[in-house]
């Protein structure tokens, strides 16, 4: 049986050679927005603070040299037993100037599960706050509808937070169902 | 289609007095022939005009991500096959190429080549579909079924292929289930031949067509700003004029090695789409006919590691290695543990982007795996195409933004 | 025998062979005819499966399962809606269809038995206005089925269905002044009479169609969007609004589309009586074959009676094939491009035509 | 001359019963309320290749109330039961429900949070056509096999 070779992609240093002037331009212009940072196999990685989130995001979309103009993908993470901090947004930019991605993580802490909405800048990210709020129950402050968007209302729990289970159905609902025969 | 929102009569009256304009409440699905049947549109009608409109989605969510996570991550392709059932190999190729970039690993020349070949072909299911969807919708039904007939002769091939017509399952981590059949490109190329006969009887039917051009022409435009904003990628945003294809951008497989051209249209608005469209399906024949030019002629398709690729069947039954690598990938499926990191691989689906965010803990199961699903934007946009329409462009409208449920509601 | 009880004897065999036979034969064969004529060009082969004793005779025993079907069905009233004007409403517009074709002569008259029989249920002097109202009676069905449903589609369904009609009307209406000027009547067999003639020393037929071209280009989209069929069935709108009948169901619902066969029927048999001759064939006279002066065929009178009827019936058939072929090949209109269309497309022509056909039979006839 | 067992029923009753199945099962509208994958092969299914129509079904009605069977293709979850049962609810008699794919007919690979298993949980159905998604053949053998079942059913007028 032969072995496949393992390791690092091996366009991860010329990705992280490209994105060093990224990374330069970023942190002058976002300074202590930026809590840490790392090469990722695929792309560059800011962790911000969920209450600056909005204020980064709208730097990164207007700042010269930056230009992200795409929100590509906004989603959540559930860290429950793995880390300090449980949950994590994660947002993925796009700049089609420069061909570029970003991602950016923002920690959330169980305690106050709170991120600043990008609806304003974004309108991508109407739906993906409203998705991540019904799964994983984090609230986005300043967006204008938090309404269930996949789940029907009657829906309790946070489906995809780590302590719900994969078969946790609830009684079915509306006509037909046994609560109501 | 649902009447639960229907209230009797006196919802119907007009306003006696006073001259005062009442909008009318219109249901629009879930069930309704309009919304492929998984979209519920809540609209304000004013006679035929639409002033408002509320866009309900979520009756096909089934829970992908909830999956994913308790499954091994081979045995996650059942799952991402049926995200978008309409061209389900670019699907695993994108969700397999993710996983290999996390194992560090890749795919021989020749695995690259078939997957790109194959992303093609379905790349053009899927426009065909659309198409001819959006046609139907349009009460255009015998170009509906001339498209389905070219897609017939595609699935025809794939079945052969990989034994299944829809959910191929065909991609696997580090490779391919199986090589191509001998007389792949024969047929292939036969198909080839029949679906732009086809393309061209659809042309002839419809491209033309007056009452085709009057209804989609101007009709869904969306500015190239608010495109942007809403996330637009794919035929969608090409058609607004926005240069984005993951296939140029960002080249994967051996998209970098084939000469193709990325159709290009400004308006923006459903004709334009439907020429995006039908341009590109003609790009990808072009490109399958390239693959089979250029791919090397041997060699294998898939990584010859059995800690990542599950050992050919004839190996199994005859070698006791390859037997306990076989058990261990299907039965117990805890063979394949990227290191921890996460990773986002982007590859060009058929309605535009489709990323897969994965994030391993090195455990054998994945511990998150999200789908970027293009066409979620493009749904939610909606509403700001359609209001100021007529009832009758919806359909047009939703035909251009080719809905699939398995994606938007995962 | 009493000649009152004779007349009677003669109509009520009229209408039985014409009204009943005829029409509803033809409508039920066109069900049939729609599905594998739709079949053929798409390549597909059609409902072929339903079999009498192993018989299944290309498909055709279909249409009587479809009858045992829709006779069988639960009826279904809504209760929210009006109940007496939802029953109503599919046999008004079948009424209607069905009574408009009383006027259409099939053939030249004939006498059995030293009675002149004259091939139309009645002859009326006006024709031609009591099909156009008889066959307005279908926005009647619309607007009832639509309004006594209580459903907001089917209200669509009859919004659009009565904008639409009574638009089309207009066009139909003002396109056949054209006819009625060159012809110089409204009635029937006097239209057919004047197609009887030819021009250019007995080469071209005097038809409709070659008087008045227009007209007929105006005619023939503005009876199809009567008939609520694609490219103009907007008021069915299947994939926008379901149609103004989505609550009826079982036989009330056949009835709609039977209702909508026979206007097919009575269109195809109208277009040929004003454009196409009626029961005229080109070259043949009461004698026989002659053109000009190069053949001369003398036949008897029954043959050319029956040439003729026959010759009626394949004209019909062949529009009802044709306004199929146009259904399943285009898309359908936008709601306001038809009514567009009509108003400031087809209706401006049909005046002109009007205005010119004037002029012209002013200073010739 | 057998007699089957229990009641010997009348000629006239059982000859017209015969009728009336043979009619409907040559006249199937059936609603398509195609929620996901399977709906692709239900197009291939009702398009030129397979061509449904044969057998009597090719014409789909969107409206319940002129539908006789309830084609449930595709996954049912729990937001879109309710609505199912709706369309169900609407369908005139004589009405008869297939559950198209292994999703409608339990819940297929979705065993989770989201997904009703199997949609006799909703509405009563009378064929099930397993698959994922089934093979265009298969959902002409089950069709078959609903026909079959309307022949030989008894039918109340």
């Amino acid at each position: 049986m032969k072995k496949a070779v393992r390791g690092h992609a091996p366009d991860a240093d010329a990705l992280k050679e490209r994105d060093q002037d990224l990374l330069q331009l970023l942190q002058s212009l976002l300074g202590d927005e930026i809590q840490s940072h790392r090469h990722g196999m695929d792309m560059l990685e800011l962790v911000i603070r969920p209450e600056s989130a909005s204020s980064v995001s709208r730097l990164l979309r207007d700042s010269e040299g930056l230009e992200f103009d795409y929100l590509m993908d906004q989603t959540a993470v559930d860290w429950l037993g793995r880390r300090e901090i449980r949950f994590e947004v994660v947002y993925h930019f796009y700049s089609t100037k420069h061909n570029r991605y970003l991602r950016c993580l923002a920690p959330v802490p169980e305690s106050r599960p709170e991120v600043s909405s990008l609806y304003e800048l974004y309108k991508a990210a109407d739906w993906y706050e409203r998705e991540i709020h019904e799964m994983y129950g984090i609230r986005f402050a300043g967006h204008h509808d938090m309404r269930k968007l996949l789940m029907y209302d009657g829906f309790k729990g946070y489906p995809l937070r780590k302590d719900y289970s994969m078969k946790g159905r609830q009684p079915l609902i509306g006509p037909g169902s046994r609560q109501e025969s | 289609m649902s009447h639960d929102t229907l209230t009797p009569a006196e919802d119907l009256r007009v306003p006696s007095q006073g001259g005062e304009h009442k909008a009318m409440t219109l249901n629009v699905g879930p069930s309704h022939p309009t919304t492929h049947g998984i979209v519920r549109l809540l609209m304000q009608v004013e006679g035929e005009e639409i002033i408002d409109c509320d866009l309900e989605i979520g009756y096909l969510h089934r829970g992908f991500e909830k999956m994913c996570e308790n499954h091994p991550w081979n045995q996650c392709v059942v799952y991402v096959d049926r995200l978008n059932y309409v061209s389900p190999i670019i699907n695993d190729v994108g969700y397999h190429g993710a996983v290999e970039r996390l194992l560090g690993v890749e795919v021989p020349e020749r695995g690259q080549w078939v997957r790109m070949l194959v992303s093609e072909l379905m790349r053009v299911c899927d426009h065909q579909t659309c198409l001819g969807a959006t046609c139907m919708e349009l009460g255009a039904m015998t170009a509906f079924l001339y498209l389905i007939k070219g897609r017939e002769i595609l699935w025809e091939i794939l079945e052969r292929l990989c034994g299944a017509r829809v959910t191929t399952s065909y991609s696997r981590i580090g490779g391919l289930t199986d090589d191509l059949y001998p007389d792949f490109e024969a047929q292939v190329r036969q198909a080839i031949a029949d679906c732009r006969d086809i393309n061209a009887q659809v042309d002839k039917l419809m491209t033309g067509n007056r009452i085709f051009i009057d209804r989609t022409k101007g009709i869904g435009i969306l500015d190239r700003a608010t495109s942007i904003s809403y996330g637009f990628t794919g035929p969608m945003a090409r058609a607004a004029g926005i240069q984005v294809d993951v296939r140029h951008t960002t080249p994967y497989l051996v998209y970098d090695k084939v000469d193709f051209e990325i159709p290009q249209c400004s308006n923006g608005d459903c004709y334009d789409r439907y020429l995006v469209r039908f341009f590109e399906m003609e790009q990808s024949l072009r490109i399958i006919e390239q693959c089979f030019e250029k791919m090397p002629k041997s060699g294998p398709v898939s990584v010859e590691d059995y800690t990542i690729t599950p050992p050919p069947k004839e190996r199994v039954y005859s070698r006791i290695e390859e037997l306990m690598a076989h058990f261990k990938h299907y039965m117990w499926g805890h063979m394949i543990a990227p290191p921890a990191g996460s990773v986002y691989h982007a590859v060009e689906g058929g309605n535009g982007e489709l990323g897969f965010y994965l994030v391993s803990t090195g455990e054998e199961r994945p511990w998150k795996v999200r789908c970027r699903p293009p066409c979620f934007g493009i749904t939610q946009a909606m509403r700001d195409m359609v209001v100021g329409h007529t009832l009758a462009d919806v359909v047009p409208i939703f035909g251009s933004i080719n809905m699939i449920g398995g994606e938007l509601d995962r | 025998m009493n000649p009152l009880l004779q007349h009677s004897l003669i109509a009520t065999a009229k209408i039985g062979v014409i009204l009943l036979g005829f029409i509803m034969i033809v409508a039920t064969l066109l069900t049939w005819a729609e599905r594998k004529q739709s079949a053929v060009f798409q390549h597909r082969i059609g409902a072929n499966r339903a079999d009498i004793f192993g018989f299944r005779v290309l498909g055709l025993f279909n249409i009587i399962a479809d009858g045992i079907k829709s006779f069988t069905k639960e009826d279904w009233v809504p209760p929210f809606g009006s109940p007496i004007l939802h029953n109503l409403a599919p046999f008004i517009g079948l009424f209607g269809a069905m009574v408009s074709f009383a006027v259409i002569p099939f053939g030249p008259p004939i006498e059995i038995m030293g009675q002149t029989i004259t091939m139309q249920v009645v002859d009326l002097n006006i024709g031609l206005l009591y099909i156009v109202a008889f066959g307005s009676m279908g926005v009647y069905s619309v607007v009832i089925a639509g309004w006594a449903s209580n459903n907001k589609y089917a209200l669509f369904g009859a919004l659009r269905g009565i904008s639409q009609m009574i638009s089309y009307e207009v066009v139909l209406g003002l396109s056949l002044i054209g006819v009625i000027l060159v012809t110089g009547s409204v009635r029937l067999p006097e239209i057919i009479a004047w197609q009887g003639d030819y021009w250019l020393n007995g080469w071209i037929p005097r038809w409709g169609i070659f008087a008045q071209p227009l007209a007929f280009l105006l005619f023939f989209p503005a009876a199809i969007a009567e008939t609520k069929r694609t490219p103009f069935d907007v008021p069915e709108g299947e994939s926008e609004i379901i149609g103004y009948n989505l609550e009826y169901s079982g036989l009330k619902f056949g009835l709609f589309l039977l209702g909508e066969f026979i206007e097919i029927v009575v269109l195809s048999a109208f277009v040929s009586v004003l454009f196409f001759g009626g029961w005229h064939l080109p070259w043949l006279t009461d004698e026989g074959i002659r053109m000009g002066t190069l053949l001369a065929i003398d036949l008897p009178e029954i043959v050319v009676w029956l040439m003729r009827v026959l010759g009626f019936s394949a004209k019909i058939i062949f529009f009802c094939l044709l306004q199929l072929q146009i259904r399943w090949t285009l898309p359908r209109f936008r709601f306001d491009h038809l009514l567009r269309l009509g108003w400031k497309e087809m209706m401006p022509l049909a005046l002109l035509n009007i205005f010119v056909t004037a002029i012209v039979v002013y200073y010739i006839g | 001359m057998e007699v089957s067992q229990g009641m010997v029923e009348p000629f006239v009753t059982t000859k017209l019963d015969k009728i009336i199945g043979w009619g409907r099962k040559y006249s199937i509208f059936s609603y398509p309320f195609v929620t996901a994958c399977c709906g692709m092969e239900y197009m291939s299914a009702a398009c030129s290749r397979y061509d449904m129509d044969r057998f009597g079904a090719g014409l789909p009605r969107f409206s319940p109330r002129q539908s006789d069977v309830l084609l449930v293709v595709g996954t049912i979850n729990q937001k879109m039961a309710p609505v199912l049962r709706q369309v169900y609810d609407q369908m005139c008699e004589p009405r008869w429900v297939v559950a198209f794919g292994a999703c409608t007919v339990s819940g297929g690979p979705y065993n989770n949070y989201a997904v009703v298993q199997g949609i006799d949980q909703v509405v009563p159905v009378d064929i099930y056509i397993p698959g994922c998604p089934p093979h265009p053949e298969t959902v002409l053998d089950g069709l078959i096999k609903l026909q079959a079942k309307i022949q030989h059913q008894k039918h109340e007028v």
